[in-house]
């Protein structure tokens, strides 16, 4: 049975759509609206990019209030995959499902750049289609990427293997810590990326390397602990 | 519109709004007695230059608006023309100068919200903006700022929304320090029936105003009516700047969008410069029906507003709709899905009046022609000026003399060097990697990837899969400095630029859209720069075959300095049946053994360094004229250059614009492979269509003029070959080929010393010399 | 002795404050109820040689005077 | 009666501010000298029927503990 994915959409979502079609190409997907609490028994959740309630008062602080994002929480909690893409990686940094926080690039202005990255851990949901130490080219484009933890933080994550994606040296123009693009939790199930790998699956639009992150959840799902109805 | 002017409380309030005498004279006979102050605000608007056009109406009529893929003309909110299974492309460049040079970052930004309401408004999901912007120079830090500013604007709007922003042009020249010039245009996608119109209809029907409040924003000039009648001059009250709100706006497309696709509207309209008084009454004047409407029932963001500020105010995020009362509870419920304001503010009557009620008592009745349509036109009295009325253009700032000693060498390494890290060509990427370009999952070429902005328009099937459906291709161009020199010449090389860069991808021009910033009109040398460049405007299009769907005019872009150079603006969307065929603009390598691409000149290229970028760089004075050309010649090397391209036979295709063919094939270079380049036949056309003069000269103008019809085309040496067969009427140069790791460029005759540069020094220069300008300007100022 | 200053940026009143705006509507749903007049501005402290110079660096830099309104905070 | 207050959001100390630096290294572009430790945050103003809320507002939604500092003033 296809991996079925679950697209939460904020007011001031932006990228939700090219999400939606991205994860259409390998399994099925849906939106799921923001004042919902039910996660309709998706397999995997994606939270997209966009400026989610305008990016008002700070960068993904208020989605993690949402119903939606309470259902996310528990299915995160339970084992359930969740990737965070850009505005999404930074609603589960305030929601607490990934540690540290983005702050503002150094060069202090949004930025839409094609990026490579580096493949660091592939043993994870997320990762395991790519090879270690690929490079995939991918477009970043925020105002407020710059991944940052204290250092205790910094510490556990590098050492625990849950840095999955570095910025190819010379594309790192947000400022984040140690190269970091893309970073998941301690259990392994929930990843955020500032990149977007949703911009990336058709080679006519540039790219077709973001598609190795969806073909790896594709395939990962069924296996991953909570999955299937989990509300 | 905003007028940020501060009321002259001397005068009589029309005076003060910007009527005449004889204009409210008229306004008094119309209504046989004097106006009220909600009535005389309403008219201010409905006749100003802005609403009524009454300066630019006459001329204006001869563009073609005919045309096989037109569904939609200009009078409504956006032009639209259908691009194949069942698809339309609504589309309007508009400007927002005035605001911006007030504000650049919200002035540029409201510019954007504007320009997406006019394209949802007709039905079409908003997919692509793009942005024509014209400051000072660049080391100004004035210019510097605002051109900053307004780009972070731009972005900030199209980013947040979700809408890319996928080209666009950005230049500084001298006149427009005073006078930035910041005009955005934007694309919708709606299939084909789902388009609307605005025109009100339906005796009974409900009118609702939907989306944000209603605050004191842009109330400007109108204030004066304030101090008239509540006696308090205070209007520190009543800013003038209007900000945007991106988010609320991304809520109101998706409601929009949701209202038409469950065909619950009548009619749209957006809220725009004059707010709430031009929606409506062009609403109703299209409908050829009358409106009720109470002001105390639209929700208002500040206390006390007075009847005629609620109805002026120019506060962004709002649509009013027609809507049958059967309708009306669905439709709310879908503006409280996307949690926006929402009241019903009137109803349509039989009347043809507009009657405007506060608290139910009668504050404003207009008759609906009065307001809309009888409006006088005024015919312009052109006058040619004698002599160029610009100063020489003029480099200036720490850069300039080390550019002055580039360009006055006799090393061609040299000039070229200097016009490709010149403000004008240099590389954009500052400013255009503030936007996202790729939102939307549809473009496919994005800024400097190609000549033209490419999208593939996929559908959804039943299940939201995507589908194939067709691209287009997207351009918008502007010029100045060259139709300063030449109204008429310079207009249709702009327009001939514009389609060039559509034909390059492969493209097929569909439909045009153009903004004209202009002077005073009622200046004669003004008039008279209008008048030319409609005039190559229209003939421009007819040879193309090539329908005006719609456009805006920006009149009285001038300050104690004098205008800005008159500069129109177009933009044209082509079709495109294939993207993948596309011709990219860098030369590249073929595989391994193969023979290296051929490179070869297309077009009745005739260059001229008059008002080129060279030119300016010397510092050399405006011409009068630029050379008479032969418009069938061009259209038909467009037509032949993209069928060419979507054969496959071009693979590499840039049109020579700024800085000439050299400039043209140095950047060709860019990321790609280096090219060996004679221009010998190029030399040898211009000797024999011009043999008296000398040929060394002819070297220089070969290499660095300017002028329409030139294509530097790349392709293999048999489909080449071809080309130059079907291009023999229109003109093809063989010119060498590309390989290696540098461009090197000889000439056949003259003291210029050959152009020999390696790849990536070119790279490094062009790329990096804006931002290096701009480092260099901020440290000399401090 | 430098001088540590604060300067509270709002936005001037009868200006959108979108952000403010939004802030105060998502409020209720996030389960924080009787709140109102939300308003989101800017802060910028600093240390300076010459106090008076302060109002010309808001005017000029700090604050956008057509959409701001700052006040100046001195002490400690 | 609802109270007002200004909550004051600051970077936390030892975080890049490069808002902060480029403020400070404009100033002396434009005439200032003399200017240190500028920092940027943000400023939220409101109004709330219970003050005891503000805490709890501030470490669940206005500011963000890990990069952020906060300090309540609350008053007329
Ligand atoms: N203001 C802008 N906004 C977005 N894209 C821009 C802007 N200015 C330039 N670009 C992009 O940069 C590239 C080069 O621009 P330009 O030199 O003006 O091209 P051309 O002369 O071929 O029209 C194009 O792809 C164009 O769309
Ligand atoms: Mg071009």
């Amino acid at each position: 049975m296809a991996t079925r994915f679950g697209i939460p959409q904020f007011p001031g979502s932006c990228d939700e759509v090219d999400t939606l079609l991205a994860a259409n190409r390998v399994g099925d997907a849906e939106l799921l609206w923001h004042k919902d609490k039910d996660l309709k028994g998706v397999d995997v959740v994606i939270v997209p990019g966009g400026f989610s309630y305008g990016d008002y008062l700070r960068v993904g602080a208020i989605p993690p209030f949402s119903p939606v994002m309470q259902a996310v929480a528990e299915h995160a909690k339970a084992g359930g995959l969740v990737l965070g893409i850009c505005n999404g990686f930074q609603v589960l940094t305030e929601a607490g499902l990934l540690p540290g926080a983005l702050l503002p690039n150094v060069n202090l202005a949004f930025t839409c750049r094609q990026v490579d990255l580096t493949v660091e851990n592939t043993e994870t949901p997320f990762t395991h289609e790519c090879t270690p130490g690929e490079t995939l080219s991918i477009p970043a484009k925020h105002t407020t990427g710059r991944y940052f933890a204290p250092p205790e933080i910094l510490d556990d994550i590098e050492s625990n293997g849950q840095v999955l994606l570095r910025y190819a040296e010379g594309h790192n123009f947000n400022g984040s810590l140690n190269d970091i693009a893309g970073v998941c939790n301690a259990a392994r199930n929930v990843f955020g990326l500032m990149p977007h790998p949703e911009h990336a699956v058709d080679p006519l639009t540039g790219s077709d390397d973001g598609l190795k992150l969806f073909h790896s959840l594709a395939s990962a799902a069924p296996m991953a602990l909570g999955s299937g109805d989990m509300t | 519109m905003t007028t940020a002017s501060q009321p002259d409380l001397a005068q009589p309030p029309h005076r003060a709004l910007g009527l005449t005498d004889d204009e409210f004279e008229l306004i008094v006979e119309k209504l046989g007695r004097e106006p009220n102050a909600t009535e005389l605000a309403m008219f201010s608007l409905m006749w100003s230059e802005h609403c009524s056009y009454k300066h630019s109406k006459r001329i204006l009529g001869q563009l073609p608006t005919e045309g096989p893929h037109l569904l939609m003309g200009p009078g409504e909110n956006a032009g639209a023309v259908t691009v194949g299974d069942g698809l339309a492309i609504a589309f309007k460049v508009e400007s927002h100068n005035h605001p911006s040079a007030v504000e650049p970052f919200q002035g540029a930004a409201t510019g954007v919200g504007g320009i997406l309401r006019d394209i949802f408004a007709v039905g079409a999901r908003p997919i692509a903006v793009l942005d024509s912007l014209r400051f000072g120079e660049l080391s100004s830090a004035r210019s510097r700022f605002l051109a900053d500013r307004a780009v972070a604007g731009i972005g900030h709007y199209g980013n947040s929304i979700g809408v890319p922003t996928i080209g666009g042009e950005i230049y500084f020249e001298g006149p427009y320090e005073q006078n930035c010039l910041v005009n955005a245009m934007a694309l919708g996608l709606a299939p084909v029936d789902q388009l609307i119109k605005s025109a009100a209809a339906g005796v009974g029907n409900h009118l609702v105003l939907f989306g944000a409040s209603t605050g004191r924003d842009g109330i400007g000039g109108a204030s004066v009516l304030a101090s008239a009648e509540l006696g308090d001059g205070d209007d520190d009250k009543r800013p003038t700047v209007q900000v945007g709100d991106p988010f609320e706006e991304s809520k109101l497309v998706e409601c929009c969008l949701e209202l038409l696709g469950s065909e619950l509207l009548a009619s749209l309209q957006d809220l725009g410069a004059a707010g709430l008084t031009s929606a409506s009454s062009e609403m109703a004047s299209k409908g050829e029906v009358g409106l009720d409407i109470h002001v105390d029932r639209v929700p208002l963001r500040e206390h006390g507003m007075e009847p005629f500020e609620i109805m002026v105010s120019e506060s962004q995020e709002r649509m009013l709709c027609v809507v049958t009362p059967e309708r009306l509870d669905a439709v709310l419920a879908v503006c409280d899905k996307w949690d926006l304001h929402h009241a019903v503010i009137g109803e349509v009557t039989d009347t043809r009046h507009m009657k405007i009620y506060s608290d139910g008592e009668l504050v404003g009745d207009m008759p609906v022609p009065a307001l809309v349509d009888d409006c006088p036109v005024y015919t312009l009295q052109p006058e040619q000026p004698t002599e160029q009325i610009y100063p020489s253009p003029k480099v200036i700032g720490p850069a300039a003399d080390a550019m002055q000693a580039a360009v006055n060498t006799d090393d061609a390494n040299a000039r070229l060097l200097a016009l490709l890290a010149s403000d004008n060509i240099a590389s954009r990427r500052r400013y255009f990697e503030r936007y996202d370009c790729i939102v939307g999952s549809r473009t496919t070429k994005r800024p400097e990837e190609a000549e033209a902005a490419v999208l593939h328009l996929w559908k959804q099937d039943d299940d939201g899969a995507p589908i194939d459906g067709p691209s287009i291709a997207v351009s918008i161009d502007g010029s100045g400095r060259k139709v300063a020199a030449d109204p008429y010449r310079g207009t249709i090389g702009v327009v001939l630029e514009c389609a060039a860069n559509i034909a390059c991808v492969g493209g097929e021009p569909l439909g045009l859209t153009n903004c004209l910033n202009f002077g005073n009109p009622e200046k004669p040398h003004i008039a008279w720069q209008l008048t030319e460049s409609v005039k190559g405007m229209r003939d421009a299009c007819r040879a193309l075959d090539l329908p005006v769907v719609g456009g805006n005019v920006s009149l009285y872009n001038q300050s104690a300095d004098g205008p800005i150079y008159p500069t129109p603006v177009v933009g044209i969307v082509g079709g495109l049946p294939d993207p993948s065929t596309v011709a990219v603009n860098k030369f590249f390598a073929r595989d391994g053994n193969d023979e290296p691409l051929m490179i070869g000149l297309l077009g009745p290229f005739e260059p001229t360094l008059a008002a080129s970028e060279l030119a300016k760089l010397i510092g050399d004075d405006l011409p009068t004229k630029l050379p008479d050309l032969d418009l069938a010649k061009h259209a038909e090397a467009l037509t032949i250059l993209r069928d060419a391209v979507r054969r496959g036979d071009v693979q590499v295709a840039r049109d020579v614009s700024e800085g000439g063919l050299a400039t043209a094939l140095a950047e060709c270079t860019l990321g790609g492979t280096g090219a060996e380049i004679d221009v010998a036949p190029l030399v040898e056309r211009m000797r024999r269509a011009y043999p008296g003069a000398d040929p060394e000269q002819h070297v220089e103008t070969a290499l660095f003029g300017e002028g329409p019809g030139g294509i530097v085309v790349a392709g293999t040496r048999e489909s080449l070959l071809q080309l130059s067969n079907e291009a023999k009427n229109v003109g093809f140069l063989a010119l060498g080929s590309a390989h290696g790791e540098r461009l090197t460029i000889s000439a056949p005759v003259g003291t210029l010393d050959e152009v020999s540069l390696d790849v990536g020094n070119i790279q490094r220069i062009h790329g990096s010399a804006i931002e290096s300008r701009v480092a260099l300007a901020e440290r000399v100022s401090s | 002795m430098p001088v540590k200053a604060t300067v509270l940026i709002r936005p001037k009143e009868g200006i959108l404050d979108p952000q403010g705006q939004a802030v105060e509507e998502a409020l209720p749903a996030l389960g924080f109820e009787g709140v109102s007049h939300v308003h989101v501005g800017r802060l910028v402290e600093l240390e300076v040689e010459d106090a008076s110079q302060l109002e010309a660096m808001c005017e000029k830099l700090l604050a956008n005077p057509l959409i701001e309104d700052y006040e100046i905070v001195t002490g400690s």
